[in-house]
C-alpha cells in the first residue's frame, strides 16, 4: 500500500494530481500554487487545465504531474484526486490509477458509486466546514490545497503560509477553513506516511513554474518588446494579460485595441516609430489582421505575429486544443512576401524560440509567425528561466542613427535589406524623409505603377525573403528526441505527448520536432527520411503529414489523428505509437 | 517658408479640391515649424483613395498605410513616440466607412493625433461610387439608381464620440483651413478636421459649397449648440465647433516616457528576466 | 502597301488598334465601342485596357484586337494607333507593326521623332477642331472613334449612330465633331481602300462583347444568384456595378455594404434566409473576408467568393494584373473546412464555371472560391452567350419545403450533407427550428464542445468535403489546347495568352489550363506528366509551379514568370516559349 | 404562453443579469405571436460571448455568429426576406467595439431590425477585460492599473448614426424589458434597445443600478433632450428616448418584393440571358 498510494514520484512514472470542480470555484488557481511549490522543491511539474468557455458553474479540471525526471505533459489518470462537486466525482471516477485516493465533497454526494477496489475513496463534508468557517464569500479551493498537501506531506505551516502569500483575500477565513479540513486529512495522511522528503532533492537551480504563454511573452520582451497589440481571444490572451501586468517593471505595453484589425495597423505604426511589437491572436483573430500582415510584408515591417491555435473553424471551440491551423500560418497574407513560421515544442523553447523570430523579423525587416496552441499557451511547466535566458543568443540590436546622404527607406542592397531609419527629431533631422509605402513603390518609398520598377521592388524583396530563410539555419530548426528507432514528427505540443509517451512505449523512436516549419529544414531532415515514418497531429486531415510529404520525398507508415480538442494522454499516445510500429 | 513637396507627379484631376488641402497643409506645417516644431517631428499617416495621396506630394515622414486603418497606424505611431506630431489624412470612404471603428475609437481615447477628413461625397479613387457621407440619392456606380442611404454627420458623430477638438474647412479656403490644421496639431488630444472638398469628377458642389458656407464666428458656448450648428443642413459652416482639454490616452498610458527613447538595453532585460 | 496596311485580319495575325490618352478622355469607352461593333460583324474581338490609379490625366491605352479567328489576348504592337495627346505618342512611338498608322493629336505635340520608315504618322489637329465644334465639354475621344471608324472603312452613317447610340450627352456637338475628324481621314483612307467587307463573315450568332467580370456575374445570376455583397476593389468592383445595374430586371441585388467584413457576414445572413448569394473582392479585400470565410465551412454555408487579383501585397499595384494569390487562395480560413477552387480560362469559361460553383456550393453547403485576375476580370471578348448558356449543365434546384420529424440542421447522413431548410412562415411551421452555428454544435445546431461531437462533426464535414472534391469530377477539370509537343502548364489569364502565343510560336506545344485548382485533377493530369514541363504564370516566386510539383511527380524544365503586373503580349510569350523548348 | 426554451444546459453564472434579459425575450416573443406574428417568422442572430449563449438557450430559428458581425448577419437575413422579424443579441464588446462599424451603420441605413445590446460594462466572456463600455478606472485584466478610455454613450451614438427607435431597459425589471423589446420588434426601423445587465462575475453593479434607475415617463420631446437625459450619468433612465418613422432601407431596395419567394426558374433565367 505505501508503495502504490506513494505520491513520491517514480523513475519514469510522474505522480499526478487532479482537482475538479465548477468554474468559478478557483480550480487551476489551486493547482498552481500546488504546481509552483512542486516545482520550488525540486520536482519536475506539467499544470494543465480543462476548462469550458463559461465563468462559473460547469465542470472544470486541472492536473498536476509531477517526477524527479522531467514532465513533458499531463496524465489522464491521476493518483490523487479532489473532487469538489458531484459533477467531478462522477466524471472523474475511472480516472485513478490503482491505489489512486480520491477525495470527494460528501455533502455534494453520497458516495454510491462503482468503483476500482484498489481505489480508496474518502468522502469530507467540505460544504458543512465552510458554512462553519466563512461569514460571506467562502472559497472551496482551500478544501483542495489542503488535501493536496495533507497527501503530499507539506505542513500545515506551510499550508497557512501559502495561503497567505498566494490568496490576498479573506485570509484569515481561509486559512481557517483549510485548517479543518487539512486536519481531518491528517490522520489518513499519517497511516500512509507519505511525506515528501523535503529538500533531498537539489532544488533545480532557477526553475519557475511558466505557462506556454508567459514564457512567449518573456522570449519576446528579452529581444526587446516594446509594445503587445491584441484583442483577448483564448488560447492566446494571457499573453495580454501577462505583459499588461508587466508594464512597469518590463516597461513594455500590452494595449488592449477595440479590434484585432486595430491591434494589427497600430502595431506597424508602432513598428515604423522604432518599437519592437508584437501581436498575438488565435486562428479567428489573426484572420482579421492578414490585411495587415500583407501590409507588413510590403512595408518591410518587422512584426511578430503569435498564433494560438483552438479547434476551429470559425469560433469553434473556445477553450480548446488543436493543430489545424499549420496551412493558414504557412500562406497567409494576400501577395507574395517572405515570412518565416516556427512553432515551439516546449514552454522553454516558447522563450527563446519568440526572441529568436523577434530578431529575425528585425535582422529581415519581415513578419515572422509563431504557431502555437492552447495546450501548449495555457499548460504551465518548470523552467529554468536564467539558464534558458542565457543559452539564449541574439543579435545586438543595431544602433540606427548613422547618416546617409539621402535616405530611400526601400534603397536597394546586395541582401535586398534597406537600410533602417526611424522619425523624429531624436533619429535624424529635418532633411531625413522617411516613407513607408502599402503601394508598390520606388526605393523612396514614393508609389510607383511602372512595370520595371514593381519588378525590380519583387526581386529585392525576394532576395531578401532568401536571406531570411537562410538565416534560420543560424537557430536550432529541428530537434530530436530518442537516439534510435523509428521516426516520429510532429511539432508543437504534439512533441511534448510524444516525449512523455515515449517513456511507456514498449519501442524506442526518434521524435522530430519541426521547430522551423516554414522554410523546412529539409537538410536537417536529410537523416531522418529514409525510414518509413509516423506522424503525429491535432488535426482531422493531416495537414503536417500532407506539408511533410510536398515537401520531402517521404514515405508515411501512419499519420496519427486526434482532433477532439483535448491533450493525448501520454499512455494512450504509447498505445497508438506501438499500433503503428507495429502494423 | 519650406516648400515640403516632393518629385511626384501629382495625379489628381484638374480642379480638385485636394489641391487646397495639399496647400493649407503645407502652409500649417510651415507655422509649427516657424514656432519650434521641428520638423522631422511631424509625420503622418494617410488611408487609400484620392485623399491618400497626399502621402506622395508632401515631403513628410509617414506611412502609406492599408484602406481605412491610417488612423489606427497613426496612434501606433504616437504611443511608441510620443514626441512626434502625427497628422493622419482620411476619406469619407476610409475614415467613416472601412475605418469607421478607429476613428470613434480614436476619438473616444482622446489620443493626440489630428485627423483631417476629406469629405468628397464619394469615393473619388475607386471611380465614384457612393460613400459614407453621399446624400440620399446619390447616383454612383455601385447605386445606379441612387443611395438608400442617409449620410452620417461627421462633427456631430466624432464629438459624441469623444473629440475634443472638431473643426470644419473648405478646400477652396485655404488659409482658414491652414489655420486649423494649425490649431489641430497643436491641440493637446484628439483632433477632427470635416474638409469640405469638392470633387470635379464625380461630385462637383463647388457651387452648392460657395453658396452655403458660412463662417463660425466663435467657439459654440455648449456641446447641442455645436452640435446643432454643424448638423445644420441649409448652413455649411467653418470653423471650430470644440475645443476642451480632457486627458490625452497617450499621456495616461505613458506618463512621460518615451518607449523608444528610454529602451532597457538586451544585457539589462537578461539581468531582470534571470533574477 | 494594301497588304501591310491593311487593317483587315489575316489567319492567325489578329489586328490591333490601340488608343492612347489621358484618364477621363474615354478612351476605354471608344476601345469598347469599336470593339462590340467589330464583334457584332462577325470578327472575334478582344478589348484590353491599361490605366493607372486615377481619374483624370496620366496615360491610359485600351486596345482592341480582333481577327476571323478567335483571338484570345491583346497585342502589344499595333497596326493603328490613335494618340490623343503627346505622353500617348511618345509611349506608343514604338508600338506599331510594320505598316501601321499612327495618328496623333498635332495640336498637343510636334511630330518630330524618330519613327520607323514603316509606319505612317498622321496628324491632325484634334483640339483646334474641338475648339470649333464644342461650347461646354468637349469629347476628344469621338475623334478616336472617327478616325478608327474611318481605317476601319466604317461610314460616316454609321459613326453618327453609334454616337448616337453609346453616348448620351451632348449628342449633336459629338456628331459634328466626329464628322469632322472622319473626313479629315477619309482621304487617306481611300487612297489605302481599307474597308471591311461588310457581311461577308458570318455573323457570329449570339455573340457578344463580354468583359470577365460581366460573364462571371451572369454566371453567378443563371445558377440563381440573389444577392451580391461587396466593398468596391478594383479589379473586382465591376462585378458589383454590373450587378448593380441589372437590379431591376434581374431582380437580383447588389449591395455596396461599409466593408468587406460587412459584405461577408450579411451574405452568410442571406444564405440563411434562403438566398443564393456571391460575394467579392481583390486579395486585400478578400483577406478582410477570412474570418466569415471560415465561418461559411462551419456553418456549411453555400456562398461563393470571387478573387481577382492585382499585385501585392498590401495594397500594391491596384489597376494591375498578377496571379500572386493561388496559395492564398487554396489555404484561406483559419480551422479545417471543405472548400474547392477554381479559375477560368476565357470570358465563356467564366460564365459556365461561376454557374458551375455557385451550384456545387448550393450542393455541398459549402463555401466555393472563384479566382481570376485583372487581366482576365477587365478584358473584354466575343462571347455567343446564348450557345454557352446553353452548354452550361446545371442541376435543377432543389424543392427545400418537405417537412421532416424533428429537423436538425447538422444531421449526420451517408454523405456528410444535411437538409437544408429555411426559416420563416413560407418555408415550415412554428416547430420548425433552424440554428446555424459558428461554434462547434451538435446535430441540432446547438453548441457544444464534448470530446465524441467535436469528432463527430469534423468527421461529418470532412465526408461532405470529399464528396464536393469527387463531384468536381462532373464537370470539365482541366482544358487542353493543342495536340502535340511539350506540356505548358498555366491557369487563368495566363491561359488565354499562352493560346495567342501558340499561333507564333514555331514549335507546337499543348496548354494543359487547370480550371479547378483544388481539388487538382490529379487524374486527369496523368497523361500529361511524363514530360518535362513548362510552367506560365504572372508570380514572382513561381506558386503554380511549386503547388504543382507539391502534388504531382513533375519535372519542370522551365518556369516562366511574369510579374511587372502587365499581361504577356503574345508575340513575346512565344518567344519564351521557343526559348524554353530549346533550352 | 410558450415555454420557448431549449435542452442545452443553461451555464451563466448564478444572478446574472442575462437570465433576466432571456425571460423578458421570452415573454416579448409570446406578445408577438399572440398578436398573430408566426412564431416561424421570427429568427435572431448573436454575437459571441455571455450574451450570446441565448442563441442556445432559446427556442428561435437563427445564426450564432461571430464575434462583433451579428448585426451584419441579421442585415443579410432580413434583406433576402424582409417577412422575417429578426432580433439580434450582442454584447457591449461586441456590437461596439469588434463590431461596432456594423451597428452604427445598420442604424445609418435604417433597416427593419432590433438590436438588443447586453450592457455588462465588460467582456464577460473572456474573464472581464474592459468593454467600450467600460467606467473610466475599470480594473480587469488587460487593465490591471485601470482603463484610461472613457466609455461610448451608446444611445446618444446610436441615434447619432441614425437609429429611429432607442430605448434602456434593465435585466431586473424583465416585465419592463419585454414591453420595450415587443414596442422595438413592431417598431419599423432601425431598434437599439441598452439593456443594463449586471455581471455579478465582474462588474456587480446591481445595488448601484437599483440606486440610480428612472422611469421615462414619456418619450422625449427632442433629440437633444432625448441625448441629455439617455446621457445622464446620475441618472439610469429606463424607457424609450427615441422612436420615429423614417423610411427603412430594406423596403427602399426592396419595394414589396421578396427576394427568397420571388426567384425566376433556372429556365427563365437561361432563357433571359440567351436573348
Ligand atoms: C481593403 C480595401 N478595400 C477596398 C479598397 C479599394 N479602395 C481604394 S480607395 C477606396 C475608396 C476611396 O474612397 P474615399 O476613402 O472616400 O477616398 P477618396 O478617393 O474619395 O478620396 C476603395 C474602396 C482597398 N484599397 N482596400
Ligand atoms: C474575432 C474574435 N476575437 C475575439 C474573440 C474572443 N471573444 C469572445 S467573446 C469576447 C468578448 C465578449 O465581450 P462582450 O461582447 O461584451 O460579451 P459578454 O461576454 O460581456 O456578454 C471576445 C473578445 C472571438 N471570439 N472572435
Ligand atoms: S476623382 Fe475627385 S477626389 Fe479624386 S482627384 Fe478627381 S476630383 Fe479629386
Ligand atoms: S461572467 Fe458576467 S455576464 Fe457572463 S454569465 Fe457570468 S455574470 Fe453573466
Ligand atoms: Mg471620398
Ligand atoms: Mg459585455
Amino acid at each position: 500500500m505505501l508503495q502504490t498510494n506513494s505520491l513520491l514520484p517514480q523513475m519514469n512514472k510522474p505522480k499526478t494530481i487532479l482537482i475538479g470542480g465548477k468554474a468559478g470555484e478557483g480550480v487551476k488557481k489551486a493547482a498552481q500554487v500546488i504546481a509552483a511549490l512542486l516545482c520550488q522543491n525540486g520536482y519536475h511539474v506539467f499544470q494543465q487545465d480543462d476548462y469550458q468557455s463559461l465563468i462559473k458553474g460547469g465542470h472544470n479540471f486541472s492536473g498536476v504531474s509531477f517526477a524527479e525526471e522531467p514532465v513533458h505533459t499531463g496524465y489522464q489518470k491521476a493518483d490523487l484526486i479532489v473532487s469538489l462537486d458531484k459533477r467531478s466525482l462522477q466524471t472523474h471516477i475511472n480516472d485513478c490509477n490503482s491505489g489512486a485516493i480520491h477525495c470527494f465533497n460528501s455533502d455534494d454526494c453520497l458516495q454510491t458509486m462503482d468503483q476500482d477496489s484498489s481505489v480508496t475513496l474518502l468522502g469530507y463534508p467540505l460544504n458543512a466546514m465552510m458554512k462553519e468557517v466563512y461569514s460571506k464569500p467562502s472559497n472551496v479551493s482551500m478544501a483542495a490545497l489542503a488535501i493536496c498537501f495533507a497527501w503530499l506531506g507539506y505542513s500545515e505551516e506551510l499550508l497557512c503560509d501559502t495561503i497567505a502569500k498566494e490568496f490576498k483575500r479573506d485570509v484569515e477565513d481561509n486559512i481557517r477553513y483549510a485548517k479543518e479540513v487539512f486536519k481531518l486529512c491528517h490522520p489518513d495522511f499519517l497511516s500512509t506516511n507519505l511525506s515528501i522528503p523535503q529538500n533531498s532533492i537539489p532544488l533545480l537551480p532557477g526553475a519557475r513554474l511558466l505557462s506556454g504563454n508567459q514564457a512567449i511573452a518573456q522570449g519576446a520582451w528579452l529581444a526587446g518588446l516594446d509594445f503587445y497589440y491584441a484583442y483577448p481571444m483564448t488560447p492566446a490572451s494571457s499573453i495580454l494579460h501577462y505583459l499588461a501586468l508587466k508594464q512597469q517593471t518590463y516597461k513594455t505595453f500590452a494595449i488592449h485595441a477595440e479590434s484585432e484589425l486595430a491591434a494589427a495597423n497600430m502595431a506597424i505604426g508602432s513598428v515604423f516609430a522604432g518599437a519592437r511589437t508584437a501581436i498575438g491572436s488565435s486562428g479567428g483573430g489573426f484572420a482579421l489582421m492578414q490585411e495587415a500582415f500583407s501590409l507588413a510584408g510590403m512595408a518591410e515591417a518587422p512584426l511578430l505575429c503569435i498564433v494560438s491555435s483552438r479547434p476551429g473553424p470559425a469560433t469553434g471551440v473556445s477553450t480548446y486544443t488543436a493543430q489545424e491551423d499549420l496551412m493558414f500560418a504557412l500562406y497567409q497574407g494576400h501577395g507574395e512576401f517572405g515570412r518565416i513560421v516556427a512553432s515551439p515544442d516546449s514552454a522553454a523553447r516558447a522563450l527563446t524560440l519568440t526572441a529568436e523570430l523577434l530578431s529575425l523579423a528585425w535582422e529581415f525587416q519581415s513578419p515572422v509567425i509563431l504557431l502555437t496552441d492552447k495546450h501548449l499557451s495555457e499548460s504551465s511547466a518548470d523552467v529554468a528561466v536564467s539558464q534558458v535566458v542565457e543559452s539564449c543568443s541574439l543579435p545586438d540590436e543595431p544602433n540606427l542613427t548613422e547618416s546617409t546622404d539621402t535616405y530611400n527607406r526601400y534603397e536597394f542592397t546586395d541582401n535586398g535589406v534597406s537600410p533602417l531609419r526611424f522619425p523624429g527629431s531624436d533619429f535624424g533631422d529635418d532633411s531625413l524623409m522617411i516613407k513607408w509605402n502599402s503601394h508598390e513603390h520606388h526605393p523612396s518609398g514614393l508609389r510607383t505603377d511602372s512595370s520595371e520598377s514593381i519588378k525590380a521592388m519583387k526581386d529585392k524583396r525576394n532576395l531578401k525573403s532568401r536571406g531570411l530563410q537562410e538565416a534560420t539555419k543560424n537557430y536550432q530548426r529541428i530537434a530530436v528526441y530518442g537516439d534510435s528507432g523509428p521516426v516520429v514528427y510532429a511539432y508543437g505540443s504534439t512533441v511534448l505527448e510524444l516525449r512523455e509517451a515515449a517513456k511507456h512505449c514498449s519501442y524506442k523512436f526518434r521524435i522530430v520536432a519541426l521547430i522551423y516549419l516554414l522554410p523546412l529544414a529539409i537538410d536537417d531532415l536529410q537523416d531522418y527520411i529514409r525510414d518509413e515514418a509516423i506522424v503525429v497531429e491535432h488535426s482531422s486531415t493531416g495537414t503536417l503529414a500532407t506539408y511533410l510529404q510536398q515537401n520531402l520525398t517521404l514515405k508515411i507508415k501512419k499519420s496519427i489523428l486526434h482532433y477532439d480538442g483535448r491533450p493525448f494522454d501520454p499512455i494512450e499516445l504509447a498505445l497508438l505509437i506501438e499500433e503503428a510500429i507495429d502494423a | 517658408m519650406r516648400e515640403l513637396g516632393t518629385n511626384k507627379e501629382n495625379t489628381w484631376c484638374t480642379g480638385c479640391g485636394n489641391f487646397g488641402i495639399l496647400n493649407a497643409v503645407k502652409k500649417a506645417i510651415n507655422s509649427l515649424v516657424a514656432e519650434g516644431v521641428p520638423l522631422a517631428d511631424i509625420v503622418m499617416t494617410s488611408g487609400i483613395g484620392c485623399h491618400g495621396k497626399i502621402f506622395d506630394y508632401l515631403a513628410l515622414s509617414g506611412i502609406y498605410g492599408l484602406h481605412g486603418r491610417a488612423i489606427a497606424t497613426a496612434e501606433g505611431i504616437k504611443l511608441a513616440n510620443p514626441k512626434l506630431t502625427v497628422i493622419s489624412f482620411g476619406g469619407d470612404g476610409d475614415s467613416l466607412g472601412e475605418g469607421l471603428e478607429h476613428t470613434l475609437f480614436a476619438a473616444k481615447r482622446n489620443i493626440d493625433l489630428t485627423l483631417i477628413l476629406h469629405n468628397n461625397g464619394n469615393y473619388g479613387l475607386t471611380t465614384g461610387q457612393f460613400s459614407p457621407l453621399s446624400t440620399l440619392g446619390y447616383k454612383g456606380l455601385s447605386t445606379p439608381f441612387g443611395s438608400i442611404e442617409n449620410p452620417f454627420r461627421p462633427i456631430p458623430l466624432l464629438i459624441e464620440a469623444g473629440a475634443t477638438f472638431a473643426a470644419r474647412g473648405f478646400s477652396a479656403k485655404p488659409d482658414h483651413l491652414a489655420s486649423l490644421i494649425h490649431q489641430a496639431a497643436l491641440h493637446k488630444g484628439f483632433s477632427f478636421i470635416e474638409v469640405m472638398q469638392p470633387c470635379v469628377s464625380y461630385n462637383n458642389n463647388y457651387t452648392e459649397l460657395n453658396n452655403t458656407v458660412k463662417m463660425l464666428d466663435i467657439v459654440p458656448a455648449n456641446l447641442n449648440q455645436a452640435i446643432d450648428l454643424a448638423g445644420d443642413s441649409d448652413n455649411v459652416y467653418l470653423g471650430v465647433f470644440v475645443r476642451k482639454q480632457l486627458p490625452v490616452y497617450n499621456e495616461s498610458l505613458l506618463g512621460s516616457f518615451i518607449p523608444v527613447k528610454e529602451r532597457f538595453t538586451l544585457a539589462q532585460r537578461r539581468k531582470m528576466l534571470g533574477s
